[in-house]
């Protein structure tokens, strides 16, 4: 270990970076939330169903795609307690970060809530909610079934 | 595809690097490397430089790096793999000898990680899968990662946190062993399963710590290497594979796919076996990480890891020692300086040279394992005597 | 070293494109360059992507896209060599393949820098050279470092104001001629001239633009390329060096030595001279760049690249026409996109595939000129029919 | 160009970045400065002199060497005045960047005060004066001679 003393250049530089983006591709999910429903994107060449959604197929690279529906029903597959946060998440508690399977679907990642950690295991029914953050930005958490 | 020989190795101090900036670091691993490859500086055609950056203030560290070490007008780029930057940087510039640019090249990894406060630090590394789907509403952070997959674990394997505890245990004695490891002090079981918790399951021990440091490879073509060394040692085959960037979309949560398909890979290249290798770096930017990295790498079944790490097999004298440098947990984790950091230790190994920690070399065979991200990226290199 | 063939191409549109995030945008490049390679993808062994990065929120892009492009457990990385990222996305697939690796490798080249505020793409370009001894004190920008090789040029040659204004007419006029280029109008000498001071004497129209846009090829190796196409465009010779991050530290600010030494690197591994190249796109980030670049890669003499603009040489049906894709200035610069969005163009040069820009093509042989910031990086590569 | 109302997700996070930069090997040169002198290292074994000052020889990787003073005299290479300025620079009016050289020895990019644009030309003598910024950070620039 170096002694703390050692000389520095305290820069008087910061670079503070916040992205604008891009969500015209996924709108669709984004509104569909906000009234409450979660989709995602099914390929119309091969039937992919992708989560994320997305515009272009993973699978055979098509364009051609149809917004399905998916939830709310999911399980958790796996899940951790964030005690330790980021910079930028400094101002929350800790949080619970699942992710759930849907009936015969894609694994989505979210924020479990209303449930303590002791009782969370993998298999536990539960269901995914829509949630605005205090800029009025959409997200989903799941929920005990 | 040409052989390439790692002919030349040099390594820095890890840990908190408050004596050096990145050009400087780096140097201290560039002058090694090329005083133990006996090159002229002027023989190394390529300088690839492993660096995730985003942590020190220097935008273009290949650049910096190469003015600071006197290499002028050298062909250089910087690579990224995350985690696995370093091994990235090797890879290139193995191609570079075995495509015929140049006979001789150098890989420099280094990172510089203490330059900003460790939430910040937290927070570099959270963004490091998908930003919009998995950070930026839901704070995700590298111990959380693992954690998932540690869950997922111990649910189907009943791997316990004891067991991960051990691999910390392992660490910390390896690490008392190498003077260039950041925590050269022995802990107990009891010390790791108290410590702080981090990400549930994860606890503060069970994480490598954020680090400053470098590694520096010098490669050399065959007919270049029998003229500079009479131990070179073989890249004798390579893998590398990957992974999606929403954890969400992987298949399961008890291992790495991206680490199978890159040690299958390098395993057929180099025509060897797992129960050929004589020692081991295994990726162990958390404990769970070391035991899926065993399965993962076939040195057991699936769901077998906690079994090797209680059973000693991964220590020196057993089956397949592994991180006798103290790997990354006591090391360090200086991110672009792990895969080469990795190299010059299997290189050692392979020379004899690894002092307190030298595993006993019967086949001549080494193994290097690097993962990028949470397996977003995955290399796997075997390293050979001949 | 095997030869390696561009077997597809393929290119989004440049400009502000606030109707995709980075792997929607890379997706529109990997799809056509897929499609026009008629390869099967998973004949893809590895992507490489090149990607200044820090621009857009996404800190891992090769994985992103990837994933997004439905690559499973590809071999990958990133790399970066500032402004030429994509001409080292290049190199480093050319390299997987020459050195036996894999038969067909793809580069990616992207970047989406209209994601933050002008003034801190400013600030990040800006901070691409010596951090601490360029930047900390005195705030360097990009137009200021080229701004510090102009008024050298100007001073020792008599290059003029009007020269650099010229080299900016000329790349609107192709920009209109590119469906794909951000700026599609024409502009006056007047207009150029008239523009806002940025860094004296540079002004707005000497500039070129922030830029959001993808452009991706696919590479093979000789055996497989014959397989995929009847027009493979070979990638005849490469040359690559660098020059120090400090400016301060450089011999003079009339050219800069890396394209002279890059260049002269690729001239001799492709066996071709200056005047054999029937049409190049040369690092035109500023205009004055364009004018240095003539003299360094040996289309004039030193010192004497305004006459060449002044006599309509580098136009089409001049000696040797130059970025008649519009360039940086006018297609755009995405800085990790540039070097392969350039390879792309003499592609289609090359197969006569280049609709209204197209030059004749005599000997068969184009030019691919990339430099990263000021000199930091150059790369060139010659490309042929044959 | 794309419409400016393009859907987008306006982050609400936000990445600060701050360095703290080590100088133990250039602590020498700042402190000179401080006393207003300019030195730089020169290599013990084959006499190199660097700028900037760096304790590891780049022609000959020697680790031993000595400071040398360079000031104060020294003659404009190039110039130019930067009018648009990065983000961490906007309160910055227009400065003038110029690459001076000191007499056989090495250059050095600084600001150059105290004279306005036009009256700068190549060749003009100029001299390095020590600076603090209003944290105190030290820094050095050029005025006229
Ligand atoms: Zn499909
Ligand atoms: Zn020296």
């Amino acid at each position: 270990m170096q002694a703390k003393e050692d000389p520095a250049l305290h820069s008087r530089r910061s670079l503070t970076l916040r992205f604008d983006i891009p969500t015209s591709k996924t709108k669709e999910f984004w509104e569909a939330l906000k009234q409450g429903r979660f989709v995602t994107t099914r390929c119309a060449k091969c039937g992919h169903v992708s989560f994320p959604p997305q515009s272009d197929c993973p699978k055979c690279m098509g364009g051609e795609f149809s917004w399905t529906d998916l939830g709310p029903d999911a399980k958790v597959v796996t899940f951790t307690h964030v005690q330790i946060t980021p910079a930028s998440f400094v101002d929350n508690d800790p949080y619970i970060i699942a992710i759930c399977e849907f009936a015969g679907g894609p694994k989505v990642l979210a924020w479990l809530e209303g449930v303590d950690l002791p009782k969370v295991k993998p298999g536990m029914p539960v269901k995914v909610a829509a949630r605005a953050s205090a800029e009025g930005n959409p997200y989903y958490v799941f929920v005990p079934a | 595809m040409g052989r390439v020989a790692v002919v030349g190795v040099g390594h820095s101090r890890f840990g908190r690097r408050t004596d050096v900036n990145v050009a400087e670091l780096a140097f201290e691993s560039i002058k090694q490397a090329v005083e133990d490859s006996g090159a002229d500086r002027r023989q190394i055609g390529t300088v690839v430089v492993g660096s995730a950056g985003g942590w020190y203030e220097e935008s273009l560290p290949a650049v910096i790096i190469n003015e600071y070490a006197g290499f002028d007008s050298v062909g250089t780029m910087r690579v990224e793999a995350a985690c696995a930057s370093g091994s990235a940087a090797v890879r290139a510039a193995a191609n570079s000898i075995a495509s015929g640019e140049t006979d001789v090249a150098m890989a420099v990894g280094v990172e510089k990680m203490t330059e900003v406060d460790t939430l910040t630090s937290v927070e570099l590394i959270g963004r490091a899968g998908s930003y919009t789907w998995e950070f930026e509403n839901y704070g995700m952070t590298f111990p959380a990662y693992y954690a998932l997959y540690a869950v997922s674990h111990m649910s189907r394997f009943g791997t316990t946190e004891e067991d991960m505890s051990r691999v910390a245990v392992k660490a910390h004695h390896y690490g008392s062993l190498n003077p260039l490891a950041q925590f050269q002090k022995e802990i107990t079981l009891e010390k790791a399963l108290g410590s702080q918790m981090v990400s549930w399951p994860l606890k503060l021990y069970d994480a490598c710590p954020l680090s400053d440091g470098s590694a520096a490879v010098v490669l050399a073509s065959e007919e270049a290497a029998k003229k500079l060394t009479d131990t070179p040692v073989w890249i004798k085959g390579t893998g590398y594979s990957s992974d999606s960037a929403n954890l969400s979309r992987r298949d399961d949560y008890v291992g790495l796919r991206a680490s199978v398909d890159a040690s299958r890979r390098a395993y057929g290249a180099s025509k060897v076996t797992p129960d050929m290798v004589d020692v081991a770096t295994c990726h162990d930017c958390f404990t769970i990480a070391e035991l899926m990295a065993y399965e993962d790498l076939g040195f057991c079944k699936k769901g077998e890891g906690a079994k090797m790490i209680r059973d000693g097999e991964t220590e020196l004298g057993g089956r397949i020692p592994v991180n006798l440098d103290g790997g990354l947990k006591a090391k360090g984790h200086p991110i672009g300086a792990t895969g080469v950091s990795m190299t010059v230790e299997i290189t050692k190994q392979l020379r004899n040279e690894a002092g307190k920690h030298q595993a006993p070399i019967k086949n001549g065979i080494g193994l290097v394992h690097n993962v990028g991200g949470t397996g977003h990226y995955a290399y796997v290199t075997v390293l050979s005597r001949d």
